[in-house]
């Protein structure tokens, strides 16, 4: 059973290797968004650093919901999605691996990018490693329930903006604890409960959401 | 000459992190471009050698039977 | 052994068959016919349990096959009309995993079976290059190391050429003869002699048989 | 005007034309590069204001001048690919993009570093920076587009449309950055102000400046011949070629 | 002529009032990012008015990048594009038919919705008219300039993020002068010079876009 | 009268086939075969003008039909391997739209189409939500109401049941007699008598071509 978790991660892994580039998109996605604000918003370096936190939360959102359609999508168009159904092993494990290696390939990249947009929006240290400890937890929880929105939506046509109206109320709370753990920090106050409640909710995510996931999954492939 | 000695020239008058940390970084990359460059040509060269293997293949290939 | 009993499929409030009964024993090829959207693929669909019907079961082996899906789909081996196939993959990566998720245990050689299903040098050219008929053949490799005993086909035929066609009947019968099931769709006739298959052909309901 | 190109127009030809300027290239890029580090580094003056950190310039410039050059170099080319359907010079396109991008990314790199000790901070949103910054993204898009493409004749053909549309874009780009930076806060790089440098400073930046170029002209040209080698595989030439340099290789082994 | 451009559009329109949501996705969506915002941030009403137009405008950029995706993909995938490219019609006069399509259903609905938000962002009313009237010109241009790089990504499996990678600096001087407009309004300076520059660069998209896309299309379907 | 010169054609830096030259006049059908991958995808997608041939020329009544497409266009009907069917319209609101589009100059009853090609019943339904081969069928019908000379049809048959094969090639036939012409494929063998059509067998390049 580990076997079939493993197999799966490698085939979507060499998937995005394929195409090289499809590895480095999140990450220039998510860069470009965060150069985005500075030009719409203004330059004063201070604004910048306040709404810093805010900026790069909401444009990681953005980043996963962006590739959140090829999380099954594509496999749903060729069939790929149909067989994995099929496939004698327990489906949430299936799709557990499924979740895991789009966290690889867009939750990773936005961590090891970070602290180049902390340069551009000029962060304070203490701020920034609140904003990388709430990314490393906040990310795999938008990347399950992310997971949920994609398979109610994948039977549909045109999902993708559906797909948002689901995900986005549902990833609000990750948004505001991760913000105020950050705000906590650039105050110098102690932001660990604030992680704390964040790593609940990741286990909460890890253990129930496989199982969403693969009842919507029944229900949408019908 | 604008440095007295060795070490002046490389405390590059106080800046030498950011100076050196520039040239190093540029030098790097042009190194880097250098290689990738070289070893596309490389890769060119293998791929045109396997499709020569492939098409052998196929030609070993072709006069079986019970292929679909 | 696959039982159907009294199988109603209903689509979109549109009764596509009702009371629909077959059992296939091993060594049996069932070839189901039907004009144009009478409901193969639906009924296909209900036999992999990728849907469930609207009355009526579905045994395997004298268990229902939402019973226990899994030790199911160890056994059941679907080909549909989308093929499963990863376009950005090479046809050998496709094989590979095809084979390490389903049939683990069986011995196998990807290069071998891709000069079988007639791939030999396009082994390592992403699948989404090749031809619509040389994607299907990735797809229908699967049967080449499949230890799978009941074989489900939704027109496998579809875009492969006549020599292909050949020699995937002889497959078939092969399959048959070592205690397989084969249940396909096609509407090409088969070339297979009448006594290794038997037939299911499907009707419009009639009038009276429209509503339940 | 391209009467003179026309024999050449032929991928085999300017294989070997190309491989005989390459070298030309090279012995005016290395000694140049040479000459023009050790007295930047170590023999130009420093500074009166800047001190020793102004030396970064002697990369800076050079690398900012010529990701530009390599910009207009790839519009002019995928203006003629496109309108003369010449495939050679969609080739030069893709050829010269990472090239001008790594250019770009020096020039970024090495401004940030001499930023820092100069303005306190790695970035500010300047106009420049910002212009440049956003060429650099103008480049990879163009590289990642075009390597997403299997088929390098379509490849070539679309980072060309591409190019061309960046082309319109950059100025645009360049002069809407330098007034919305100027309404906001026109005083964030007073303390940049150029002085009228000696010339015992230009003098070197001039060298440098030649030395990018020429490098720049040597690595088109050697990314050139691997875009036609690559297209051309087909081709009988390209095969023996492989096959000689193969045997070689055995040989030497 | 102008026959096949009515025809084109009324498709566009007929498909997407078949799957009602669709109308509705791109307001949704607006509005979500629009009320994110806030919560990452913080909830101060001169802070969050400071920084509202640049958020509409960041938010109406990618609720446009988020569609895009619909306006060619779809038919590449089913093969209408493959047809619309084989009418007896230009195709660049084809591919504005699309793309106004596409801004009816995406620009119109977020000019509809957006005084409900300059409510939301404690926006004063010569701010607002600013912010609107830039989105009426600036939003074709973001349908152009985006249908480009849908052209020249269509063929490509997962072009999604490389989608944004081009289109993002395309779509940067438009913002930047949209935001220099709206912040003129909001200084009282006028800002009509602006407008004029935009609606200039509209006028030279819709002109040339059309071309670019054509060419693009005729190398990605091929 | 189409016409081909010398056409190659490589893909990915692989020669398809080389030195490629016929000619079809009105009233002629033309089968094109070969194994699969052989190329005649690519040929036709050259043939209509989707991609262009690495060499060699196209006619159209003696012009190349890239120097004028969209009046070639106006006598030229491609059907591929993809439907172009929009599934989320109805078949009728598809059927409609091509007409309009394509051959708005042609009388034509949305209903008694979709009657001819058996959807009736059915006109209003989404297409997403037909059978394989009654989508299929949606595509086919622009030929019902098409006034293109020149057809160009991608194995038509796919997914289609043995009526609606005979009643296709009843239609092509009729098309070729009002002086028509059609280049199709098919792996199917042809129940047209054989004086109606001619073949074109493509093969894969020999050692000695593949290399230009
Ligand atoms: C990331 C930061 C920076 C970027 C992206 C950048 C970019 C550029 C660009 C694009 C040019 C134009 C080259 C040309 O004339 O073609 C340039 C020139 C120049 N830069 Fe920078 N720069 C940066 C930081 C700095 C800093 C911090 C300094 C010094 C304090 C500096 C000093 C200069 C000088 C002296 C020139 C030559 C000006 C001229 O002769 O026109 N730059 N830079
Ligand atoms: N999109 C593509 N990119 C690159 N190569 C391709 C592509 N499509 C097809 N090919 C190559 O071109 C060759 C011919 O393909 P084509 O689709 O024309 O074959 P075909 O004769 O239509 O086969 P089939 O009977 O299977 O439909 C194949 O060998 C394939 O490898
Ligand atoms: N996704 C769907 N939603 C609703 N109804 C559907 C759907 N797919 C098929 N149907 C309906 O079910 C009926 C049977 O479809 P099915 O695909 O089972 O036919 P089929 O026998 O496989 O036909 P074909 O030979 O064309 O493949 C059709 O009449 C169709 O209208
Ligand atoms: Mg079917
Ligand atoms: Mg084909």
């Amino acid at each position: 059973m580990f076997n079939a978790f493993i197999q799966v991660v490698r085939k979507e892994l060499l998937g995005a290797f394929r195409q090289q580039s499809d590895i480095l998109n999140p990450i220039w996605f998510f860069v470009i968004v965060v150069t985005l604000f500075p030009l719409g918003i203004g330059t004063d370096p201070a604004l910048l650093a306040r709404i810093a936190p805010g900026i790069i939360w909401v444009a990681a959102l953005l980043a996963a919901l962006l590739s959140f359609e090829r999380l099954f999508k594509d496999d749903y168009i060729d069939g790929s999605l149909e067989q994995l159904m099929l496939a004698p092993h327990p489906l949430t494990w299936l799709v557990s691996a499924k979740i895991f290696a789009h966290w690889l390939l867009t939750g990773l990249p936005i961590l090891l990018v970070s602290p180049l947009l902390a340069v551009f929006l000029s962060l304070e240290v203490n701020t920034f490693w609140a904003l990388f400890l709430t990314l490393l937890i906040g990310t795999p929880i938008l990347s399950l329930l992310g997971a949920i929105g994609v398979a109610l939506t994948i039977g549909l046509r045109k999902g993708g903006v559906l797909l948002s109206l689901i995900m986005l109320p549902l990833s609000i709370p990750i948004l505001i604890f991760s913000t105020m753990a950050i705000d906590a920090a650039t105050y110098g106050q102690s932001y660990l409960g604030l992680l704390a409640l964040l790593a609940a909710m990741l286990v909460a995510a890890v253990t129930l959401a496989p199982f969403a996931i693969a009842a919507s999954l029944r229900v949408s492939v019908s | 000459m604008a440095f007295a000695s060795f070490s002046d020239f490389i405390a590059m008058g106080g800046y030498s992190f950011y100076v050196w940390l520039a040239y190093g970084i540029s030098l790097l990359s042009v190194v880097f471009l250098v290689i990738n460059t070289v070893s596309k040509r490389k890769k060119i060269f293998s791929q045109v050698e396997q499709r020569l293997l492939r098409e052998q293949r196929i030609k070993a290939a072709e006069n079986k039977e019970g292929i679909l | 052994m696959l039982q159907c009993k009294n199988l109603t499929c209903v689509r979109e409030e549109r009764i596509l068959f009702n009371n629909l009964s077959f059992t296939l024993s091993a060594g049996e090829i069932l070839h189901v016919e039907g004009p144009n959207g009478v409901g193969k693929t639906s009924l296909f669909r209900l036999l992999v349990g990728l849907s469930s019907p609207y009355a009526g079961e579905i045994n395997w082996q004298q268990q229902s096959i939402m019973s226990d899906r899994e030790s199911y789909y160890k056994t059941m081996l679907y080909i549909g009309h989308k093929s499963g196939i990863k376009p950005e993959l090479t046809a050998l990566e496709n094989l590979q995993f095809y084979h390490d998720l389903y049939n683990p245990k069986v011995e196998f050689d990807a290069w071998e079976v891709l000069m079988l299903v007639g791939l030999v040098g396009y082994e390592n050219v992403p699948t989404a290059q090749l031809s619509a008929g040389q994607q299907r053949r990735v797809a229908l490799a699967r049967m080449w190391f499949s230890d799978c005993k009941l074989w489900i086909l939704d027109e496998p035929f579809t875009a492969i050429d006549k020599k292909g066609v050949k020699v995937i009947e002889d497959l078939l019968i092969q399959h048959a003869k070592k205690g397989g099931m084969v249940v396909l769709t096609t509407h090409q006739d088969l070339s297979i002699p009448t006594e290794f298959y038997k037939k299911l052909i499907l009707h419009k309901p009639t009038t009276g048989e429209q509503y339940v | 005007m391209w009467k003179w190109l026309h024999p050449y127009a032929k991928a085999e030809k300017s294989y070997i034309l190309s491989g005989k300027l390459m070298p030309w290239f090279l012995a005016l890029a290395l000694p140049t590069f040479i000459v023009g580090m050790v007295w930047g580094l170590a023999f130009a003056p420093a500074d009166y204001q800047q001190g020793d950190s102004f030396r970064i310039i002697y990369i800076h410039v050079p690398a900012a001048m010529m990701a530009m050059g390599a910009y207009s170099t790839m519009a002019i080319a995928a203006f003629i690919g496109l309108v003369w359907q010449i495939r050679l010079a969609e080739m030069t396109v893709a050829a010269t993009a990472p090239i001008g991008a790594v250019y770009t990314f020096i020039a970024l790199f090495t401004g940030a570093a001499w930023g820092k000790p100069m303005w306190g901070a790695w970035w500010v949103w300047d106009a420049r920076l910002t212009s440049e910054l956003i060429l650099l993204f103008v480049y990879l898009g163009i590289i990642a587009l075009y390597n997403a493409f299997s088929d390098k004749v379509l490849a070539g053909r679309a980072a060309s449309i591409l190019t061309l549309v960046g082309v319109i874009n950059l100025p645009i780009i360049h002069f809407s950055v330098v007034w919305w930076n100027t309404l906001h806060q026109g005083a964030t790089i007073t303390k940049f102000d150029k002085p009228s440098m000696a010339t015992e400073m230009l003098i070197p930046l001039l060298i440098m400046i030649v030395s990018f170029a020429a490098f720049l002209g040597f690595m088109v040209l050697y990314r050139f011949r691997n875009e036609i080698l690559q297209r051309e595989s087909h081709r009988p030439w390209v095969i023996a070629l492989v096959k000689s340099s193969s045997s070689n290789d055995s040989q030497g082994a």
